[in-house]
Parts: structure tokens; sequence; C-alpha cells
């Protein structure tokens, strides 16, 4: 027997050139998925990114295929910044209203949680999520209804001064919860809860019970230790989380419509300014928007090792 | 499969790559074998097979006769509709005047040969050439269906039917002692400044607004301004007929500008509802099915505009939707459910004070420019609901 | 008859060629066939790199390598004759036992029953013939490690390669292990190649090495050659504990003016001796005691039998030596 | 005070289970809402009970149609995305390499970004390419989305598989084909199928992309956003709604076993 082994197949010689040009290997694994997600998919990005510079004509109101910032400066108008202002505040309002919600389900699922009860909290956060987006909606639109649930309970439960003190708030009370900003923000976190705890649960789950204990050896209070040992370490976790719950409601155009008082968010504005309104280059412009602070926010995410926890 | 249906089948395939291939410039002269199927861009309500209601079928009979399968993809505002024509696919749109001449514009539909469709000499003559779908004397389609905008309301707490729009306008107290605030809707369409424009038109004469949908910079800001007001008064705009119809059941809402389907609808259902036109007049819509420009299968689109203007649909149609039939005889010849007297609460008679939708454009009768133009409804109403 | 490895100035450079990082740099090697070779050196020193130029998952960037005389520079790993045993043994975690060492006769198409009696074989061979069933995760350290040897050897390599073969075994699995590999080696007689960075393994096991440092080839040479006549400095630090004694202090004693190395076994108490300085600290070894000193500023260690009357650190103590233990080295 | 360490304090548990409850209430009343016997206005507390809606979905064939096209789409773009999403964890885990860095954030736009964006995006793709919407375009922009799942999941085992394994299988002679095929396949396994049971999840209720990429099919959601606005037996969403529910159990406490399963093999060498 010789030391080289004779390459008895195919599979055997395209091992070795693959073992001599190492980088065709790695040509051939990327370039399909890179194909369709670098060509296609930025591609088409680039395309409508393209089209708002474009503007649309003051008379007709056809598309001008000339380079101009004009749509762009229309995006400071009064009301179209009202709407990137709206969108804003609700995407970080429901981010934080998430992670206040998903931490004590998060950590208690990887920290306390055992056996079956570990199963329990799994099937429980997952199962929301299988469940049908659109069919949760409209359940929560009965909910918040002025003759919905809520409503309802508080009324058999002499409750309803709650209810209506909460209505009463300015700015974001309203007529009933369903047509207000705060039955919209409920609806928002329900519906992306799990996307935060899944992501928080992991990284709890790798802070070693071990580290916990030292801490509370090291003489730290239980508050101590859950800021100075707990919440840096499901910071990952939590940025991850958060990517989902902010880009979520930022382009999110069907709850909108359904709860709220029909004042415009980024979603539906892009969706009817593109689709209904033929207004492509401003609806390209407002894309640019969730596209701008997306990117950023990836890259801060990214900086702080948050993709891991994805 | 026998040998005759196979050389059949063959010969549709051939047909349709043909009209595929060749776009439709030309006008049919011939309405050839059935395609199979037609896609028709349809308003919610306008076509039925007995799905919601049995009594209810315009489909079915054709589907068995013509060999069309009819598949209905329903838009809630006209903008919806033309972006769905622009995206194609379909072969029919049932367009209302504030979409038809976009359309004819962007040469997203074809001119109709009326010498195909037999029934087009029963059209009431006062449709026939109607400029929402007549351009140079050119038909781009076959009416459909038209009727008012109704003011709907709560018969609890409007015991005698509203006189005025101000209602929904103007904040006061209603006849039960409570205030109209959050208890009134409105359209969530660029083309409810229309309703406002009219409203001042009756209100404000020195505005001098000659038509809705022609306003001038200083007409177009009063619209906007009473709309602003209006915005106070309403939690949440209308955007989709079934859920204004469930605004009215469990949102306390008690008045507001809808359709008469689904008036017709809701007092199906036993509630408290009653519709009415105030002395101001009302806005309305005149439909038109239109044929795409690009469509796949032209024969079954040609069958069906047949079709509609069957006495017997018409009179369904306009029962069911809450409209007036573009065949008058619909209305008297008991082929369907319609009635004289239904065609009369429908506004039969009130054709010349009905002013129709219609695109809005920078040219006008007050003079090239003169107008606003229909984008910046578009964006200038989104300001509105947002606060501005 | 041909080396079983031949290295011919093979460098192996990582990174830009504008500023290279030299993992191995111009190596000359010549390992004969039957031999049992270490190749010795502390980590980064590029002898994990040879072992890998060897085995083919490194490609060199000049030089070539031959196997028996082949040249299998242009050869992949699966097709090279040469088998390894990976330092944390890379035992495939979802096969049992039997499986993974009959895994390099399956890829080769070997009939079931057939590389099953071959595995067992081997395992009996590794004193492993009842774990045929377990997984990988059931078995300790020792017990992998043989598995893995066992895999390794099925295919009848030319030449075994084992990277730090011994690194995870607690002290005494390891000497166990050393003798085993030993007899093995001598048994099967397969040229064995392995690479560590302890000298006391190296010395013990190999009949030959090369120590390694900065990507080059210190020296090569028998265990006694290297432990005795260190070419360098680094050999000699490197390769048991010597004394480097500067050549200001070689010249005191009676050398030339060169670098030296001195065994510290080699020192003992003599009020003649020529090396003079004070007793910084003792420390018991067992098998005798091991003295610092400070001489001429020259920090020195010496080891001195059980039995020899200890002096007290901050005595000052004069040692002697025989002369051939004053090892002069040829580095300037 | 110091108490049992391994119990939680009662707050956390109140915290933690009111939580799982605001998870499920509302689907409870979904459920609720599909036995009521008046379907008009939705009024709360239903008026009675019944079973008809059941028979009524049953015999309903669009939502057949709904659902086999949903089955179609999103298992032949989770295979899509498994594959895809395979490949480029594999090119990942494998070397690093001019532009690693802004890959990784490629893979993850998709689904970071708003699904608005990306469905007109890939809707302005389609046209500019002259491909008919269709099923194709739902599967395609379904997999855009859905590579990332996998690709997670794929990727987190690579980096705990010991990369020792691939040189060893190479090294005892097996070629590249068998090398995925013995060993990275069975290892990657567990991962792979949980990563496309996500996706498969995901797909299947996916609703703002769809309406960007779909021609004229329903897929369920879009049968749902249909039946919703429009609805004509309105309890019948709500049984599909729970019979999908109830249809996913199953699946997804399979998932956990195996990715639970899979982490206790990989924890067994530390």
């Amino acid at each position: 027997m010789t030391a080289i082994l004779p390459a008895k197949s195919l599979a055997d010689r395209l091992t070795t050139l693959f073992w001599r040009k190492p980088k065709l290997l790695l040509a051939l694994l990327i370039t399909p998925p890179l194909l369709w997600l670098g060509v296609i998919y930025l591609g088409s990005l680039a395309a409508l990114l393209l089209q708002s510079f474009y503007s649309i004509d003051e008379f007709s109101g056809m598309v001008v295929r000339e380079f101009t910032l004009k749509t762009y400066g229309e995006l400071l108008r009064p009301q179209n910044y009202d709407i990137i202002l709206r969108t804003l505040t609700m995407s970080a309002a429901v981010t934080i209203g998430s992670v206040i919600l998903a931490f004590p389900i998060a950590y208690y699922a990887a920290r306390y949680a055992r056996g079956r009860w570990k199963a329990v909290f799994y099937l429980g956060i997952m199962l929301p999520l299988w469940s049908s987006y659109l069919v949760k909606v409209y359940a929560w639109k009965l909910i918040l209804a002025k003759e919905g649930i809520i409503t309802w309970a508080a009324t058999k439960t002499h409750t309803n001064f709650l209810l209506d003190a909460a209505l009463a708030l300015p700015g974001i009370g309203g007529n009933s919860l369903s047509t207000s900003y705060i039955g919209m923000f409920l609806v928002f976190t329900y519906v992306w809860l799990p996307f935060m705890i899944l992501p928080m649960q992991a990284s709890l789950e790798r802070v070693p019970t071990s580290m916990l204990e030292a801490s509370q050896d090291l003489g730290a209070t239980r508050a101590q230790t859950f800021r100075t040992v707990i919440v840096p370490l499901a910071l990952p976790g939590i940025i991850a989380g958060s990517i989902f719950t902010f880009s979520l409601t930022m382009g999110d155009y069907i709850i909108p419509q359904i709860v709220g008082n029909s004042a415009n968010f980024i979603g539906m504005a892009v969706y009817q300014l593109q689709g209904t309104a033929g207004n492509t280059p401003l609806a390209a412009a407002f894309a640019v928007i969730p596209i701008v602070i997306m990117l950023i926010y990836l890259s801060l995410a990214k900086r702080a090792g948050a993709f891991d926890a994805l | 499969m026998t040998k005759t249906h196979k050389a059949a089948t063959t010969a549709a395939l051939l047909a349709s790559l043909a009209t595929a291939i060749t776009p439709a410039f030309a006008e049919m002269t011939e309405v050839g074998a059935s395609e199979g199927q037609v896609n028709i861009v349809a308003w919610p309500g306008y076509i039925e097979r007995g799905e919601t209601d049995k009594a209810y079928d315009w489909v079915t009979k054709f589907e068995a006769e013509s060999g069309c399968k009819v598949n209905v993809k329903t838009a809630n505002t006209s903008d919806e509709m033309v972006a769905l024509m622009n995206e194609g696919g379909f072969d029919l749109v049932t367009a209302s005047g504030d979409a038809s001449l976009r359309l004819v514009a962007g040469k997203r539909v074809q001119a109709v040969n009326t010498a195909l469709i037999p029934s087009w000499s029963k059209i009431d003559p006062r449709l026939q050439d109607a400029k929402w779908f007549t351009v140079d004397g050119v038909h781009y389609g076959t009416p459909y269906l038209w009727g008012p905008n109704v003011l709907m309301y709560n018969t609890d707490v409007f015991k005698e039917a509203p006189k005025s729009w101000n209602i929904v306008f103007e904040k006061m107290d209603l006849p039960d002692g409570k205030s109209n605030e959050g208890r009134v809707q409105a359209y969530d369409g660029p083309i409810h400044i229309a309703d406002a424009a009219q409203y001042l038109m009756f209100h404000k004469p020195e505005l001098k607004i000659t038509s809705p949908y022609e306003l001038n910079e200083d007409q177009y800001k009063a619209a906007l301004d009473l709309l602003r007001e209006q915005r106070k008064l309403v939690s949440r705009y209308w955007h989709d007929a079934y859920i204004q119809m469930d605004d009215f059941k469990n949102e306390g809402v008690v008045a507001s500008g809808s359709w008469p389907f689904q008036v017709g609808l809701l007092q199906s259902e036993k509630l408290p509802i009653a519709s009415t036109i105030p002395e101001e007049g009302a806005t309305g819509w005149a439909d038109t099915t239109m044929l795409a420009a690009d469509a796949a299968n032209p024969n079954c689109a040609y069958k069906w505009m047949e079709h509609t203007l069957n006495s017997n649909l018409q009179s369904d149609l306009s029962v069911w939707f809450g409209g007036n039939p573009v065949v008058p005889a619909a209305c008297t010849d008991k082929s369907g459910m319609q009635t004289a007297e239904g065609c009369t609460a429908n506004g039969l008679d009130n054709f010349d004070k009905i002013r129709f939708w219609t695109t809005p454009t920078a040219n006008c009768a007050q003079g090239e420019g003169a107008c606003v133009p229909y984008y910046r409804w578009v964006s200038d109403y989104i300001g509105v609901i947002g606060g501005r | 008859m041909p080396a079983a490895v031949e290295f011919r100035s093979v460098s192996r450079h990582f990174g830009p060629a504008s500023a290279p990082i030299k993992a191995v740099d111009g190596v000359d090697l010549t390992i004969a066939e039957g031999a049992f070779f270490a190749m010795l050196g502390p980590s980064g020193s590029g002898k994990t790199t040879c072992l890998r130029l060897i085995s083919g998952f490194e490609s060199p960037t000049a030089g070539e390598i031959c196997i028996f005389g082949e040249n299998v520079s242009n050869t992949p790993p699966h097709l090279r004759n040469v088998n390894t045993v990976f330092q944390d043994y890379a035992l495939f975690p979802h096969m049992n036992v039997r499986d993974n060492v009959a895994y390099g006769l399956m890829v080769k198409g070997m009939a079931k029953a057939q590389r099953y009696a071959k595995a067992e074989e081997m395992l009996a061979l590794v004193h492993l013939d009842a774990y045929g069933n377990r997984k990988p995760g059931q078995l300790s350290g020792g017990q992998r490690q043989r598995v893995a040897l066992a895999r390794a050897l099925v295919n009848e390599p030319k030449v075994l390669l084992l990277d730090e073969p011994l690194g995870a075994l607690d002290l005494k699995l390891r000497e166990a292990m050393q003798d085993e590999l030993k007899s093995l080696q001598q048994r099967l007689g397969i040229t064995f190649v392995f690479v560590t960075h302890d000298q006391h393994e190296a010395l013990s096991m190999a009949d030959s090495l090369a120590v390694f440092n900065d990507g080059k080839i210190a020296q090569i040479g028998t265990p006694a050659e290297i432990y005795a006549q260190p070419k360098t400095r680094f050999v000699a630090d490197f390769v048991g504990s010597s004394n480097v004694l500067p050549p200001m202090l070689t010249q005191s004693l009676g050398g030339p003016a060169k670098w030296s190395s001195l065994r510290p076994e080699t020192l003992h108490l003599d009020p003649t001796g020529a090396l003079q300085g004070i007793v910084t600290s003792l420390r018991y070894l067992g098998s005798g005691h091991r003295i610092a000193l400070t001489a001429q500023g020259q920090d020195i260690a010496a080891i001195l039998p059980t039995g020899t009357p200890l002096p007290e650190p901050g005595q000052e103590i004069r040692l002697g030596f025989t002369p051939d233990a004053l090892h002069i080295m040829d580095e300037a | 005070m110091r108490s049992d360490p391994n119990a939680a304090p009662l707050s956390l548990k109140i915290a933690a289970i009111g939580g799982l409850l605001f998870l499920h209430l509302p689907i409870l009343l979904i459920f609720l809402y599909a036995f009521t016997t008046e379907e008009r206005t939705y009024a709360f507390p239903p008026p009675g009970v019944t079973l008809k809606w059941f028979a009524a979905a049953w015999e309903r064939p669009d939502i057949w149609q709904a659902l086999t096209l949903s089955l179609q789409v999103a298992t032949a773009a989770t295979l899509l995305a498994l594959i895809l999403g395979t490949l480029i964890s594999a090119a990942m885990a494998q070397a690093r390499f001019f532009g690693r860095e802004q890959i990784s954030l490629l893979i993850i736009l998709p689904i970071a970004l708003p699904g608005v964006i990306t469905g007109m995006s890939l809707r302005s793709a389609f046209g500019l390419m002259d491909i008919p919407f269709s099923t194709l375009t739902i599967i395609l922009g379904h997999a855009t989305f859905c590579i990332v799942i996998v690709y997670n999941n794929a990727v987190a085992r690579f980096r705990r598989l010991s990369g020792g394994v691939l040189e060893a299988s190479a090294d005892l002679g097996a070629n590249a084909f068998q090398t995925f095929r013995y060993i990275l396949l069975p290892n990657l396994g567990t991962a792979l199928l949980a990563g496309g049971m996500l996706a498969f999840a995901l797909s299947f209720d996916e609703v703002i992309v769809t309406t960007f990429t779909a021609g004229q099919q329903a897929t369920l959601p879009i049968w749902m956003l249909e039946e919703l606005i429009r609805p004509r037996q309105r309890p019948v969403t709500n049984v599909v709604a729970m019979v999908v529910f109830a249809a996913t159990f199953f699946p997804i406490l399979l998932a956990y076993y195996l990715t639970r399963n899979g982490s206790e093999t990989a924890g067994a060498g530390k």
C-alpha cells in the first residue's frame, strides 16, 4: 500500500478539487444564498430606495424620474413628520412594554422552571406564536370595544371609573380602548411579546447558576444581583428581542387599521402611498426611515453580541 | 377526455395564448369560446354567489352556462382598485367614477365593443354615454350600478331622520342629549373631502363651489378646515364596510356617511338602523365594469358584461347592495326582488341631484391648473386624519 | 529505502504576503520509517502546523512534503494514507464506539460484518472490547483516547500522527498510556509522529525528536543528544531545566566566552568548586533537594541527592561539577 | 432573608404566570367564539354554545383550498430555506473571509426590516424580472425571511460541533460528501428540524409579505384577512384558528424535546 490512496469516485476527485481550492467550495456554498439575498433582495431594496430620489409632478401626479431631494423634504411636512414620530414613539413604547412583561416570564422559565414546568413554559410561549396573528388581533378588537369584554368586566366589578380615567388621559386616551393608543399599545405588545421572551430566555439560560450564587455569596442583595449580574447578561437577548418588537411595530399596517383612531403609521403610510395613492417616491422615502433605523440598530446590536441570541 | 373536447381545449388554449401575446389594442370583433375563467376586482357585496344569503346569487348560473369560473377580488377604496389594476392579472373591474378616468388615462383598460353586448340598448339612457367611462365617444366598459352615499343613523338615537349632514361635521348634542363626540364616523378615503365640499356648497355659498370635485386652493382649504373640526368628533374613520357595521354594533357609533349596502345588512340583522339623504344632497357612485387592457380572458369578460345587464341580476343586485339598476326595466319587470318603490327609495329619480365621484384633476372648469389635484387630496387627508 | 516523512524547505505562512505570520519557516526534516518521532516545542512554535501539513489539513506555502518518497503536497487528507489521533479525540458524538472505529473502513466501502470484525479486533488491542455499544459521551478520558487510537489504527496507516495525545489525561493515566503507546508502536512497527509540549513525554517516548522554536527546528536528535548537548540557549532552557550561563560566567568557570549550559543534577557541593553563590531557597523534591542560588547576579539551580548535608538559605556555598558537564553551545 | 435559592420569589412567580395568562386569555376567547350561537355582534358573554361551525368549516371548499396552499407554500419555503440556510451556515462556519460580517447582517435583514418593506421590494423585483405573481412568488418571498431562522439554528449547532470531527472524518478517508452525509447531517439534524419547524410556522402565519407577493391565490392568513374583514360565517374563522392551534401543539412539543436533547449531548462534553 502506498502513501497516496487512489481517487475512486467523482466525489473523491471533487473533494480533492475543493481541498486544492478552498475558495471554490466556499463560493459554491455561498453563491446560491448570496445570489438570492444579495442580488435579488438587496437589488430590489436598492431599486426601492432609488425611487425615493424621484418626485411626483405637482400637476399630473406622475412620477418624475429625475434626481431630487424634494421627496425627502416632504417627509418633514408636519403631517408626515407626525407619522414618523407617532410610529417611533409607539415602537419604543411597545419595546419597553415587552421587555417589562417578558422579563419575569423569561427569567422564571430559564432559571426556575424544571421538568414538566419547563415544557409548559416553552409551549406557553411558542403556541401564541403559532396561532394566527390576524385572529388574535380581531379577538383583541372584541376585548377592547366600547361594548366589549373589558367594559363588561369593569361593569361587573364596578371598576368603570378606572377605565374612564384611563380613557380620559390626554393624548393616549380616546372614546373607547379600541379607538385609543392605549388599546393599540396593548395589541402590539401582545402580538410581539413572544418575540421578546424567546431570545431573552435563551440568553438568560446561558447565565450559569453558579454566577448568581457567587454574586449572592459576595453579599449582593437580590436587587443588586439583578442589576449588576442578570440584566447585563440578559442584555444581548433583550436587544435581539427588541430588534423584532421595534421593527415589527414600525412596519405593521394591519393593527393600526383595526385598532386605534385611524391616524397613520409608517407601515400604513408606505402601504397606502405606494399601493393606493400611486406616490411611490414618497412611499420609498418613508420606507427609508425604518431601513436606516434598523441598519443602525442592527450594527449596534451586533456590537453588543446580540446576534448570537437571535 | 374525448377527442373533440381535446381539440376545443387546444383551440381555447391557443386563442388565449394569442390574446396574451398580442396586446389587445384592437377592439374585439366577436366573442369566442370561453377561456374557463374570469378575474374581477369588485366592491364588496357586488358579486354574490349566495354565500351570505342563498337568495342572492348571480354567479353560479352564469358559471354553469358560460363555462367561465368567476374569481373575485374585493377592494375597499377606489385607490385600491386602481392599484390592483396597475398590478395586472385581472380581466374586469367595477370602477367608480373617481377611478374610471384614471384607469383610462393610465391605459389600464381598453375600449369595449358595445356591438358584442346585446343588452347594451337596455341601459338607462342617462348612463349610456356617461362622461366617467366615455372618452371621445369611446366606451370603456358597461355601467353596473349607481347610488348615493347615504347618511346612516341609529333610530334609537334619532327618532326622526336627521335633516342635515351637520351631525357628522359639527360638534353638537344629538337628540338623546349626549354629545356627538366619538359617536360619528367618516369615510377613510380622500374622496371624503368632496363630502365636506358639498356641505360647504350648501352652507357657505360665498365660497362659490360649483362642483365638490373641482376645488381651487381657497375652497379646498375651507373643506380641509371643516374636516379638521370633524376629526375631533370621529374616533375612528371607516375604511371597510364590515368594520363600519361592527362599529355601529359594538363601538357606540350612531351616525355616519355610508352605503346603502351596510344599511341593508344591518337592517336585515334587525338592528335599529335607517338612512336618509339630507338637505345638502349626497355624493354618489356610478360604477362601470371595465375591461382590462391586457385581459387574459376577454371572451369570458364579454360574457360577464352581457350577463351583468340581465334584468334579473340588476334587480337582485340593486336590492342586495342598495343602489339603482343601470337597466331601468329591472325596477318594474319583477324579474328579481326589486320594486318600483325600492328604486325610488334608492334615489332613482335623484340622478341629477347626486354628485357622482370623479377624480379631481388640476385642470378643471375653473381653468388650467386651477384646481387641487387628487394626489394632494391623498396626502392632505392623511394629515387631517393624523390630527393636522 | 525512502524516509517515512520528509520535509523539503517547507514553509507555511498565514496572513497577507506583505506581512506574513510564519507558522512554519523553511523546515527540513526527515523521519525514518518505524521511528517514534516527537515534535517538541512551546505553543505557537509550529509543531502542530507541521503535523497538520503531514495530514493535509494545511498546505505548504513553499517547499514539498513526501511520505514514503511520494510527494503529497497535492493530495487531500482523505487520500493520504496517514491517520491522526486528535488532541480532543474528535470522536463522532452520534455514533457508538464500534461505529466510530469502523468509520474509516465504512467510507472505504468495506462490508458491515467485515468492518465490525476488524473494529472489534482493534478495540481488543486497546482493551476496550466490552465498550463497542457505548456512546463516546459515556466514556472516561482515557477510554476516549484509546478509541481515538483504535479508530486511527484500524485503517492501517503508514504513518500515525498524534496531536498532544496525552494532554487531556491526568498524570497517572498519562504515564500508563505512555508505556502503552510505546509498546503498541513497537508491536505494529508503524511510524509514529507525535506532537507535545511536554519535554518529559518527548524525552521518554521518542527515539528521535525535533525541538521547534518560532516556526523553525532548533535541533534534531535523539533524546540523549538533545538533553546533553543542546545546541542553543532555547533548547537548553526548554528541554530539561538547565542552567543557561552567559559567556562571562562560562569564562569564569574555565570555558570559552560562549553561552553554555549546566544541568542542575551535575552540580554538587564542593568547597573548592568554581561556582560560588548565595543560597536563596531550598525545595524538597522527594528524590533530592533543589537548591536555588545567585552567582554573579545569575540564578542557578542545583539538585542535591538525599543524604547530602544541606546548606541554609543566605549561606554562601561553592559548587563543583565534572568538566564535561559544562556544555558549550554553538550559539554566540 | 435567605430563602431556598432554588425557589422563585412569589412576586416573580405571579408575574411569570400572569404573563403567560396574558398570552393565552385572548386565545381562549378565540376558542370560545368558535362555539357561539350568535354570529353577528359577537356580544359577550355569548348567548349559547353550538358545534355547527365545525361542520360549516368542514364544508367550506375555500378553507380547504387556502389550507392546502398554505401547507404547500410553507413546505416549499421551508425546504428552500433549509437548503439555502444550511449552505450559508456551512460557509459561515467554515472560514473567515472578506465580507463575512456584512453577509451575516444581510441574512438577518429580511426579518429585521419591517415586512411591508421586504414585501414591497420583492414585489418590485418580481415586477422588474417579469415573474408573474403566483404560488412560486409567495414561496420565494417566504423563503427569503425563513433563511435566517434556519441559519440561526444551524450556525449555533455548527459552533457547538467541534471542528475536529469534520477533520477526523476526512482524516479517516471520507470525502466531502461522505463527511456531509455521515457526520454533518446527523449532527445538524435536530437543529435543522427545529429551525425548519419554526420557519414553517412563520411561513404558515405570514400575511404582510404575502399580500405583496401573492397574485390571485389566498393562503390561509390571506383567507382569514378577507374573512375577518368581510365575514360570512364569522365563527368559522375562529374554528380554523383553533384547529390550526391544536394541530401545531404536538409538532412544537416535538421540536422542544429534539432541541433540548441536542443541547444535552453538546453539554455532555463539558
